[in-house]
């Protein structure tokens, strides 16, 4: 694992994103199993290691544009627990207010471009935020995710072109975990890499062990401040494997077991929890600490988000319009 | 036997498959995982992935490659996984498929499944009703079948004709309406409106989920004694104006229903051919039930609020019939 | 001094541009080259190339880095080349730029020049109104200005807006119509209408080119008595309803004339709410002048035969007025 | 000039393309200077060896999904000059019958998709073609052409991967003639070829000097057997030159004079007739004789289309549905 120059205090904040994007997704597939959410769920259990290691190579007033496993960035770009599992439930404390559900929320105050439904929308979007940096002389950098199937898109085009056209100041960071829903790599392109796409853009194109957070976090850092020296985009390719099913309510029979098997063993947590520990950064006491920190948060959200009010009927037609 | 709206969309396309070997699919995910709502399992198994195709998540170069086909005499039906998606597809529809046939009298026997509508507590994307996009385009047909007896017999002589037609399937529909369709070829023209119930006193003019909360508001104010008479349309485009108007001139009353929003809708339409056409028989002011003019919402209590249903209808015919 | 409609659009463009350095613009051809109608020559010399882009032919980047920028606060400008591509951008006008504000709160200030309309023997693809689609999304602000006055007006105030405005200005008024403009601030308010003729047989309610040949169509009608009232819209989104009905109210008989095909069209919408709000006053049918349900045909004789005009105009409003 | 085995008779049968594609285009903007033509007139001079090389190298019942620079390859494929004066003029007896103007059309039971505006849609449509063939195991290749400028488009994108994950049989062919409208290469990409695009993909890239006819039959040639077998798309990049504006009405002031200078030393037909002679298979005498025929038949098509009547209004409303 490539440590670069992170302190044993910034190795153990990823870590705790870590464990604190699992456990949270965890319990919000119970809570969803118990009936108690609202629509879909999506987890990015296995692959938290992109998003984590993602945000964690960026600086505090970076932007990103997260796709629907990025939970990890989100948090770590100061999305709380909270907010997140109120908007799970509909409630008038998401970040959404009941308008929208699940992962499509956001903040730009905090540097989260609102996530949307249709795949790679928020490329373009993200490239205009990278925009604005450029023509405002910011020295900031725009992180913009997606996986392996929104990079069939249109958009997905339009935008990595759009950007190594102008030289912005963005990393396009790709979750290839092997499917796009029911759909294998193989039914989706005919290359290997989805970075192999950066070469019809002119920017460099990077494959990382995508369940190696250290690996992601250094290939991302190496992007962003390339992108942050004006010499462009870069995009990133972190191989992974999703974990579970599409969302929550598909059993993902179509997936191999063997694959899940192989997967399985080189778990992005256990790695790097391996890996401190080899370090001597986390022991026993250390990660039980850490482990109580987090379920009292997750309760805590939990117990916020159920006792927060649903949005009220009358409120509907409020906000379409800025004034 | 009775059976399901899936069901009945389910049989259609077996039967077409079946019947025509120039008839195949295309769509995200429809083969081995027999799409997100299951309406084609079992397809692969039975007619092969040459005619069951999964598609990379491309929504432009799916809509555009079934235009290929089409016009090589081919009968591609596209599904769209969510009708949402269609906006990704929207040049392809509205420029090359609409317009072909005006141009060069190339026919394009293209079918596009759109899984519309809300309901189901799925929010901004994965709800809305875009039919009226498509109303203003010359060239396209549109369907909207609200039973499963239509469900079948539309999507089986949308099949079989030589335009586009786009085919809106109600998604709360599909598992929650059960009734009888005919075996065989019991196809339901495109083009024309069925009085889903006879009745004296406002004609209410609906499609899609409304019929059914129509018929529900038709059986509130049966006890008051006004008797609605609930005419389905079925086929949005051509317009049905032959029955609409003989609806209107038998009760001189008339309501417009539809789960899309008021302005910009359908129902804006028929309202004003109907103000044009029928002023003569009109006795009271045409009044329409439709979503109000915002995104559609996602938590159940906006969602509520938001979609129209048996009691808006009631009191906006109640007012109608008192008028 | 008398300026030409084009010249109207430059001029707020410019001083847009000059009073706040966050407005800047974006589309294809609009640098080096000035427009494919030259609105913007002499942009790139005096603004410089950061803040007159010249973008690769991708509409939906342009629109979404221009919903990015407009995230962060700037004011982007885009041009479409015609009205016609912004097919190819439409999921992001109205699945991003429409819903973002009502699902997050988040301003969207991003207006899109959308040049429309016939009557330049273009054919079917430079020649589209298709301001409908966009009137039935929430979020959206739709303007068609039919002066040099509104155009310029109407310009300022939509780039001063905080909403996305899709901008349609009318190519053939560009060299076509002739107008003062008041110097400086002269900002026309978005949703308000104007009557541009007093009058008090019929009312007129019309946009964009319609204007000028319903104008057109009072003189026609002048000596027979009849004696039009013509209501400009110049805001499509909000409708301008007040002014509607005063109108209405006053001439007892209401005809809405527009460019874009009736089926769907907004005529449609403004007719429903005539018959449900107006109907007291009404003292005849709702009679909607608009283009047939066809594509835009490209031979003169076919686009004649087509577009509404003052003659069309006038048989139907004499009609009305002698109802 | 890579021969391979094309006879002396095919060979010149390829000059008589080039020649009578340079001839009709000049005469159709010596028409448009002269106030003739409806709208505006597209020009390929300096480019044609890319459309009569690729044409050249297909069998005669493969199909062509023309751009707007392609009239060689549709007067290959049996478009005639007739036809093509006669769209020009809006006439009844162009292949629109006035519907649609310019290079706005096709003939699929000549196979020719007819072309529409927007950049790149023709891609998804040439896929869906290829997908025919191959689902009905018909051995044919179909060749989609486009330019520098629309391969920065979503729908290029989609549509070469959906070819190259189905392997259809297709060759995607670039006019690169250095600018889209007035936007130079580096603009639009920050690659040198758009061949380089291909590895996108998985499919080879090929670029080829756009400007030898030969070998631009040659590269089509081989990825058309390529194709023919199985083996899949390929995308052909020819470089050329714009030698004319955008349109005629553009002075392509933009475009430096030297540029123009060299590449006019490498016109396709003056290199090609001076290879012919060289390889004595042209002379004074066969030479002389082809500009005879092809005057005759140039004049022979502006006297037909000049004298052929106008579509009728009463029309405009006729074939907007197949039936
Ligand atoms: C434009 C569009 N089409 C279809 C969908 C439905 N859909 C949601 S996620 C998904 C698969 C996405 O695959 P990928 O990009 O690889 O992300 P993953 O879910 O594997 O993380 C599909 C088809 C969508 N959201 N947007
Ligand atoms: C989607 C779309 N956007 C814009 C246009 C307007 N337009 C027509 S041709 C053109 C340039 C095309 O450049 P290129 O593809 O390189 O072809 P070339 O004209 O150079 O042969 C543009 C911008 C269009 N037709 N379609
Ligand atoms: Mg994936
Ligand atoms: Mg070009």
């Amino acid at each position: 694992m490539p440590a670069d120059n992170v302190t044993p205090i910034e190795l153990l904040k990823i870590y705790y994103y870590l464990k604190l994007t699992r456990g949270l997704e965890q319990r919000v597939s119970t809570l969803y199993r118990q009936g108690r959410i609202v629509g879909g769920v999506y987890i990015s259990a296995g692959e938290e290691a992109i998003a984590v290691g993602s945000a964690a190579a960026l600086e505090a007033d970076d932007v990103i544009a997260p796709s629907h496993r990025d939970l990890g960035a989100n948090l770590m770009k100061g999305i709380t627990p909270k907010e997140y599992l109120a908007q799970y439930l509909g409630k008038q404390t998401g970040l959404t207010r009941g308008r929208d559900g699940n992962v499509h929320y956001g903040d730009i105050t905090r540097g989260v471009i609102g996530f949307i439904s249709p795949m790679a929308d928020l490329l373009p979007v993200a490239a205009g935020v990278g925009l604005a940096f450029k023509l405002r002389r910011e020295r900031r950098v725009v992180a913009a995710f997606f996986g392996d199937g929104a990079s069939s898109r249109g958009d997905f085009h339009e935008a990595l072109n759009l950007a190594a056209v102008m030289k912005l100041p963005l990393v396009f960071i790709c979750h290839n975990n092997q499917y796009a829903y029911s759909t294998p790599l193989e039914r989706q392109m005919a290359i290997e890499h989805v970075a192999d796409r950066a070469k019809a853009y002119g920017m460099p194109g990077v494959t990382v062990d995508g369940n190696d957070v250290l690996a992601v976090r250094s290939a991302v850092a190496e992007a962003a401040s390339r992108a942050r020296q004006g010499g462009g985009p870069t995009l990133v390719e972190g191989k992974t494997m999703r974990m579970r099913g599409h969302a929550e309510h598909d059993d993902a029979s179509y997936v191999p077991a063997w694959m899940l098997e192989e997967w399985r063993k080189l778990d992005p947590i256990d790695r790097f929890g391996a890996y401190l520990r080899e370090r001597q950064i986390l022991d026993d006491a250390i990660a039980r600490e850490i482990d109580d920190r987090l379920s009292k948060e997750i309760e805590e959200a939990v117990a916020f988000a159920e006792a927060s009010p649903f949005p009220e009927g009358k409120d509907l037609l409020e906000g379409v319009y800025a004034s | 036997m009775e059976i399901t709206y899936l069901e009945a969309i389910r049989q259609a396309l077996w039967e077409e498959m079946d019947r025509d070997d120039q008839v195949f699919m295309l769509g995200q995910d429809i083969g081995v995982y027999g799409g997100a709502f299951k309406v084609t399992k079992g397809f692969l198994e039975k007619f092969g992935p040459e005619r069951v195709i999964d598609t990379p998540l491309s929504e432009s170069a799916i809509v555009g490659a079934a235009i290929g086909a089409a016009l090589m005499g081919m009968r591609p039906v596209v599904e769209m996984q969510f009708a949402d998606f269609i906006s990704c597809a929207f040049d392809q529809v509205v420029n090359m498929a609409a317009k072909q046939h005006y141009r060069l009298g190339e026919p394009v026997p293209l079918v596009i499944r759109a899984p519309y509508g809300g309901g189901i507590h799925a929010g901004p994307y994965h709800s809305q009703s875009p039919e009226a996009w498509f109303f203003h385009v010359a060239g396209l047909k549109l369907v909207a079948p609200s039973t499963p007896r239509d469900a079948k017999g539309l999507l089986k002589a949308a099949i079989r004709d030589p335009n586009p037609v786009i085919y809106f399937e109600h998604k709360y529909l599909y598992r929650h309406i059960k009734g009888e369709v005919a075996d065989g070829d019991d196809l339901v023209p495109i083009g024309k409106a069925e009085v889903k119930r006879p009745g004296s006193s406002v004609s209410v003019i609906t499609y899609g989920a409304m019929v059914q909360q129509s018929l529900g508001a038709a059986e509130k104010l049966m006890p008051e004694g006004i008797d609605l008479e609930v005419v389905d349309l079925r086929t949005l485009q051509p317009l049905d104006m032959t029955t609409i108007l003989a609806s209107v001139e038998k009760t001189g009353r008339a309501m417009v229903v539809h789960e899309a929003p008021k302005t910009g809708g359908i129902g804006g339409d028929i309202a004003a051919r109907l103000a044009e056409e029928a002023f003569h028989y009109l006795d009271a002011p045409i009044l329409r039930v439709a979503a109000p003019h915002t995104p559609f919402p996602f938590s159940p209590v906006l969602e509520a609020s938001y979609l129209p249903n048996a009691d808006k209808i009631a009191l906006k015919a109640r007012e109608l019939a008192n008028f």
